[in-house]
């Protein structure tokens, strides 16, 4: 039943690029200038697969090449289809792509669930004790005795995942120590038994695979170069690390998939440099102690996803009336309530915008790539300080899980901005000038009319913190005035809600200041506007139409609430049809665009619990570009 | 300077009732600051929501008037950023056991260093009249009109049980053993729980006579370190003890992520801070 | 200084009209078929300026005349600035006004602050110890030494507001012995001491009026038949109410200003109809008790307010994924955090529509006068039990507080439905057709292949409750497939989420079968939208522009989301301009009208923690009605 | 027809890890629902968020899946309600003691006559092995990777302290007296809390061997009316007992309810419920 490639037009594009950077060498004598494949593995949960691409994952990362990964996995502990996908190109990646060139499936759900996606003439690896493929499968098929093969070589049935690893290795031409030093490195702490069991699992599959006589590909050879410009790092990863960059010295959080892995890393790293990091009984004392810690002077963070967010609404709410900053990070699940904990969705925009009672102004920030995750936490930071008033960075499931190789920063770029004396000018930091707002501080020497709450040009006030003599203040979720006591005035009420939210307006002047953020070209009758994990969808599906003629402009604000309105009204113009890209049911990004702007845009909403694909946001622009024609044929 | 008690009042007049309990709390803890000589400025009083809640608007100090039921959690937040503050949390009967109940225990294990005033009138004041998790069984409120049928929520043996290292009580008109022990909880390291008898006038439950004769001081040979006296104590109700039932010892917070970050430093990096390239490179 | 008011305008409006109903005898044997006043009370909190206000307002309910009252007092339990206003006219009442013709001033803040309010010729009464008034004030104006006549009276300074209560008695011929009762009726229960002084201070007051010659208005005499026909309740009481003759047996809460009076009505009520009252430890505790009593079976309500809703977040997304009947009533106040309690706004509508992570669907009321909250409460109730989903019932502060004669209802016009069998048919209850919808049920016969969610056309599925043998079934919070059983799977996902949105759009349907609920002239080129508490405010502005040749048409829709679309298009049909009027500072409504419509509309927002007056919307239309003017003569 | 275990038995599979303390626990609970023999319809389970809040899953009863740390005042809904039914509450130990510890208290003041289960392995499970509130101190976890600093909850003294009407520790490995004490548990009148200590397979920190050192039996003799004894006990850890630890007769929650409900009727309406015609009047 092995089926003989038609084609080898996917092995045609392994090639080796980079040379400076690392060895990658070509079995196959072909040279091409792009290499861009998808290995997935497919399993059941709790059968370690995700761990095994992982492990796969490092190798890749530590060549010249970038790498991309995306899981999906189940919220149960055991049980149910879990997968990630691997995706290895020769520059930066945008997405997970739309079909995979390699499938391993360790069972029959996985090889159901997923063979569609395996492209023509493709690599199937899979237990034939466990798979039973199609008679017209078109694929090179590889099958191994994952069970059968770990059970005589450890006694026991863990191990799988290791023995894929092994056989995965081989067909790319990975040194067997390298692999081993892999193992060593993630079992080491668990000793002996568990060290030798691995071991002898990832050797077996290294030499069926060697036995087999399956096809090299190309040898991965680990490279130490790419090690220090590059690392490799989930979402949740860059956020916790963008935090630490940022200066933020406190974390107060609870666990909730599937923002567990930042609050994990920051409590890792917080006692490294000196910070603290402390896990509260429940989301709502998390906001409130970092509500406390900014209120003593500290940069401060809490992690949480949609069930967290929304009991953190009353809190949120008393941050933005103290005009306290903080930041809240947001990795959307899939919902509502309780809802698929472990799948991705962008679903909760509507509540970070309008989710508290009464009216109280913060900003919205939604990262677009691993990287980005990095930067706009800085941001985030940045901005919560300048303003006085809670950040919430939108990321989700899938920008979260996934690992991409991300550039080093570069510390030496990183300008602190000491903003004690002058509240007026705040500038958002960028990647390429990495700035570090400090908080903006009351001059010691006006104590003695010192109003916490003044109301400025800007509607920052100044602001002390505990410690400074003189500066004690009075700041309280009810409404007050300007020092801080408790006013019911209908005057008052009024020129304190302009005043808080006078500060949205003065970041919308600023942000309008940036040149234009969009993309694509100026001709282009078509807009795509996106936010958030999608941009490298969208971007892919750009690549896609423009090789088919269709141009389009694509627009993907950071910064989702306040919009920076001239910024946009700049992308609409001209346009013959807008359309919105969204992981939801009820297109939320595209409702706050229309109330804004009074657009009639055409929705695009995937409401699935996966991201959405180049391919399938490419078909719907084509229906679209098709409309916008007849348009134009109707009005010559 | 020496200080007077003006250094601890803010510039705000208390908004209470005449004849409100709270006024007498308000000025003990003024008075207990002066004697442990405390600069304002390096207080942080945060308060949840009630009549009691309030309390923060008049002290000099760094004052969050925060949300229903978070003064701890908040209070928690500023004192781990911060430990050389002195930070109190203050809140009523309903902010403190009602909505905000589920919190004590967890600061408790974390032995936070802050004081907790807990003022207890038996009634949501501020709201006007309703029941308590300690208003007495039969009475009638707003919410109960006919009468109160849930058991009274019995506070001093539930903050045993959660171990806080320092548990009181106090009674609120009684202003000079008020003062006392709150300068003991103010100078005791670790979480601090003062549950304080405070009348309500306008919606009377407990009146001064009637704490008067119902109250006494724990016996002077009080062990404050025996967790089974203290709850033996705690349980009785003729009389109703005041004092300090149980004082121990343990890491406060501060101390606990202090040893973390030495530890961590200590093993992994020859005692220094990690430098942000350094916490990049371990994810190269 | 005693000012004689220069005309008797006011004056002449007293007039006796129903003689059927009550008699209320003129001094000033004019005749005049409309009367319409206003009476105000201003002094200190915890005065008694609003009981003693309430008091008065029970006797003229008692009478021939619909009374309205409106409410303001500070959030502190002692001080601060407390108000209540009265209203009494001959027909419908509306709003309260925008001026008043009596005003009581207990202090010289009652004075300063609300002096501007007294029409021309209107009265003064205040305490000349307390009160400093202007020179040149227009008004009838009658010292009375509040203080120091409760002080003479009883011994104390508790009372003043009973010495009030006596001189305006005695202003509006009430006979002593009705006032006598009413204080018995109110303080009975406080025993003797209490009784007494009140009674001597009762007397004071009234005396000292008769003694100062105050000239009488008319006599106020109680109506028997006035009682059989008409309550005197507030809408929080009329929440209560609805709630009850909803059939609803099972409230749980917890005290939040402005909402607690439904709650403590509701814990008074409950057990004297065999309902069970109970009061949680905090709002998440309340909503899921309604959860668990609706699954079990239970009709179940939980009043709030905006800090409260925020914290039934998560549990209300709970409900609408459990497809649950149930219903909330949020009483907004000032926001935002713990913002203005005792004022009111319209600020908590986003959070009702938005206010979830994920995507949740629920319905959204908004009552509009004291008794359209009896009324939209048992709606809430009806829709909540047929669609099995929770019901948001958004009233505000103003509303709550406010006390009007609402006609009695007809109990006979009471329909209980049963609707056991098929789930296809909803209808909307009216106030002319009561109608009590009882639980969808699961037919037993069927319960073989019983599925819980079962996807239907309308999306409601059969539900069975504990009890019923053989109707077991799993609800979660998790998605789901039609029994029950957690699925992550994409399909599953969207089909569910479809399902579940699919009953906004069965409401919808039939809500576009009601005929058109705007009022106002079909060829008005102006639109106001409004909704909730300012209807009567927007209809006497209605009727002020008229009197100006200005015409307008006015929707106001009782359900919020879903809106029945093709009612909306039909009234902006024609419009040149639409203005939406609401009481907070970022237009809610008006963003989610705009995100629907695509319409521009002007915007009145009023975000001062006090009600909007028919005279501050129309001059808003007024100048609308300029530009409307001047863009006809433009296109001329 | 007699009943067996299958009645008990939903048409879904569990989900454990395979070794996961929770699968015998689910056969005990539906054991002695067999035992007592009451109806699956009479029966409503109601379940937090993480691994043991699956067990509502498998049940064969009228079940409600929840939000995280909700399950008690869920349940009471319920309850009060419907008194007649069986109700469950259920929940691992960072739902009920971390989360939703605030309403264990106010749920037992009302002796809200639900089975609640604790279940408790030290661990966040469902999220995959984070600190929980009963996690040993010093033991590394996900979110403690360098120790956990707090100090352990020390459940049954609390629960005593909040006066719940029953309360028992039970060995989750040792389906017998699981069993027996769940028995009691559900006949008992009044709130019942279960504490079930169940090792996590996949984040071990007890197991069945560890657990069988360290538990035993109360003494036969064990007193369980009294409430010190049940304290001292209770703070015990050499050995950690298990089995009923305090029972007492209080009014349950539909008590306390119905008696307001005839005391209303009978004084204001010669013991009949008001009409809606009567209520409305009443405003008039
Ligand atoms: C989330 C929320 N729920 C309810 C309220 C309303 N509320 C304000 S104070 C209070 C209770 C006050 O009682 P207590 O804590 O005993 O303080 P006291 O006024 O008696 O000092 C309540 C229920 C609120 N502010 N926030
Ligand atoms: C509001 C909210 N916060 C966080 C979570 C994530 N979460 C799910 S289960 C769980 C903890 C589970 O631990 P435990 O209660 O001990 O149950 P176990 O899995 O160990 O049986 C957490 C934090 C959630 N579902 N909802
Ligand atoms: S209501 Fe009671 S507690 Fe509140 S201020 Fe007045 S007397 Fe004090
Ligand atoms: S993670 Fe632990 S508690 Fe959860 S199912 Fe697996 S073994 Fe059981
Ligand atoms: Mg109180
Ligand atoms: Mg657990």
């Amino acid at each position: 039943m092995l089926i003989i490639a038609e084609t080898k037009r996917v092995l045609k594009n392994f090639m080796h690029t980079h040379p400076e950077m690392g060895t990658l060498e070509m079995e196959g004598n072909q040279n091409h200038s792009e290499t861009d494949f998808a290995i997935r593995i497919g399993g059941e949960g709790g059968e370690g697969v995700i761990s095994a691409g992982e492990l796969f994952a490092q190798v890749a990362a530590r060549t010249a090449y970038q790498v991309f990964t995306y899981i999906t996995y189940p919220a149960e502990i055991k049980g149910g289809f879990s997968m990630i996908q691997i995706r290895i190109k020769h520059e930066k990646i945008y997405s997970m792509g739309s079909t995979v060139d390699y499938l391993i499936a360790f069972n029959q759900q996985a090889y159901d669930v997923t063979i569609k996606d395996l492209k023509p003439g493709g690599t199937l690896i899979y237990d034939p004790d466990e798979v039973e493929i199609k008679e017209d499968l078109n694929a090179e098929c590889y099958p191994i005795k994952l069970t059968k093969l770990v059970v005589d070589a450890t006694g026991a049935k863990l191990g799988k995942n290791v023995v894929a690893l092994g056989a995965l290795g081989h067909l790319f031409g990975v040194e067997f120590g390298v692999l081993e030093k892999l193992i060593k490195d993630r079992y080491g702490a668990k000793g002996g038994d568990v060290i030798k069991n691995n071991l002898n699992a990832l050797k077996a599959g290294y030499f069926t695979a060697e036995e087999g006589n399956w096809e090299k590909k190309f040898k991965l050879v680990s490279d130490t170069q790419a090690k220090e410009h590059y690392m490799l790092i989930s979402g949740n990863e860059a956020v916790a690390l963008g935090a630490i960059a940022a200066g933020c010295r406190f974390v107060a959080g609870y666990p909730i998939t599937p923002a567990t892995p930042i609050f994990e890393t920051l409590t890792d790293l917080m006692p490294k440099v000196g910070g603290r990091a402390i896990q509260l009984e429940d989301e709502i004392a998390s906001l409130s102690a970092c509500i406390g810690a900014s209120f003593a002077g500290e940069k401060a963070i809490t992690p949480t996803s949609g069930p967290g967010l929304q009991l953190m609404g009353e809190q949120l709410n008393l941050a933005s009336m103290l005009e306290l900053p903080l930041v809240i990070v947001d990795v959307q699940r899939g919902g509502p309530s309780t809802g698929l904990p472990t799948k991705t969705e962008q679903s909760d925009l509507k509540f970070a915008i309008y989710g508290t009672s009464g009216e109280a102004p913060r900003v919205i920030l939604a990262p677009s790539s691993v990287e980005d995750c990095f930067y706009q936490t800085i941001r985030a930071f940045n901005i919560s300080e300048r303003l006085q008033m809670p950040v919430v960075v939108l990321t989700d499931q899938s920008i979260g899980y996934r690992k991409a190789t991300v550039r080093m920063p570069d510390l030496s770029k990183i300008i602190e901005v000491d903003n004690s004396v002058s509240g007026e000018t705040i500038s958002i930091p960028s990647p390429e000038k990495i700035e570090l707002a400090s908080r903006i501080q009351m001059d010691p020497e006006k104590l003695n009319e010192y109003k916490r709450f003044l109301d400025t040009a800007t509607g920052v006030s100044p602001i002390t913190s505990p410690g400074l003599k003189g500066g004690q203040y009075l700041g309280g979720g009810l409404e007050h005035d300007e020092t801080g006591k408790a006013s019911y005035l209908p005057d008052n009420h009024l020129k304190m809600m302009r005043k808080r939210f006078k500060k949205l307006e003065t970041l919308t002047h600023i942000l309008e200041k940036n040149p234009p953020e969009y993309e694509g070209p100026e001709e282009a009758k078509i807009g795509v506007i996106g936010w958030g994990s999608t941009e490298g969808a969208i971007r892919e599906a750009r690549m896609l139409a423009e090789q088919r003629g269709i141009l389009f402009r694509h627009l993907h604000p950071k910064i989702l609430s306040p919009l920076p309105e001239s910024q946009v009204r700049n992308f609409l113009a001209g346009l013959k049809q807008v359309i919105i890209v969204e992981e939801n049911f009820t297109g939320q990004f595209a409702h706050f665009v229309k109330a804004k702007f009074g657009i009639k845009p055409i929705e695009i909403h995937k409401s699935e619990g996966v991201p959405i694909t180049p391919e399938e946001i490419f078909t719907g622009i084509e229906k679209v570009a098709r409309i916008v024609d007849e348009k134009n044929i109707a009005r010559l | 300077m020496k200080k007077t008690l003006q250094d601890y009042k803010s510039i705000i007049e208390p908004v209470w009732c005449p004849g409100c309990g709270d006024y007498g709390i308000l000025v003990s803890i003024q008075r207990a600051l002066l004697n442990l000589d405390i600069d304002p400025e390096n207080i942080v009083s945060v308060s949840g929501i009630g009549c009691s809640g309030r309390l923060s608007h008049f002290l000099n100090t760094y004052s969050l008037h925060g949300t229903h039921g978070r003064a701890v959690p908040t209070a928690l937040g500023v004192k781990a950023a911060h430990p050389e503050l002195t930070v109190f949390a203050v809140g009523g009967d309903g902010d403190g056991l009602g909505i905000g109940g589920g919190h004590i225990a967890h600061a408790s294990r974390k032995n936070v260093d802050m004081n907790y005033l807990l003022i207890d009138n038996q009634i949501y004041g501020l709201t006007k009249g309703q029941t308590s998790p300690t208003s007495p069984l039969g009475v009638k409120t707003k919410t109960s009109p006919h009468g109160v049928f849930e058991d009274t929520l019995d506070a001093i043996p539930i903050f045993l049980s959660y171990d806080v290292s320092f548990v009181a009580r106090a009674n609120g008109v009684d202003p000079k053993s008020l003062t006392q022990i709150l300068m003991e909880a103010i100078s005791h390291k670790g979480m601090s729980i003062v549950y304080i008898l405070s009348p309500c006038r306008t919606f009377p439950l407990l009146d001064a006579k009637g704490l008067k004769a119902i109250l006494q001081p724990l016996p002077e040979d009080h062990p404050t370190d025996n967790k089974m006296v203290a709850l033996e104590r705690a349980y009785s109700d003729q009389p109703i003890y005041t004092g300090i039932f149980y004082q121990v010892q343990k890491p406060t917070l501060e101390d606990r992520l202090q040893n973390v970050i030495t530890k961590v430093c200590d093993n992994t990096n020859g005692g220094d801070k990690y430098s942000l390239d350094k916490v990049l490179k371990s994810f190269a």
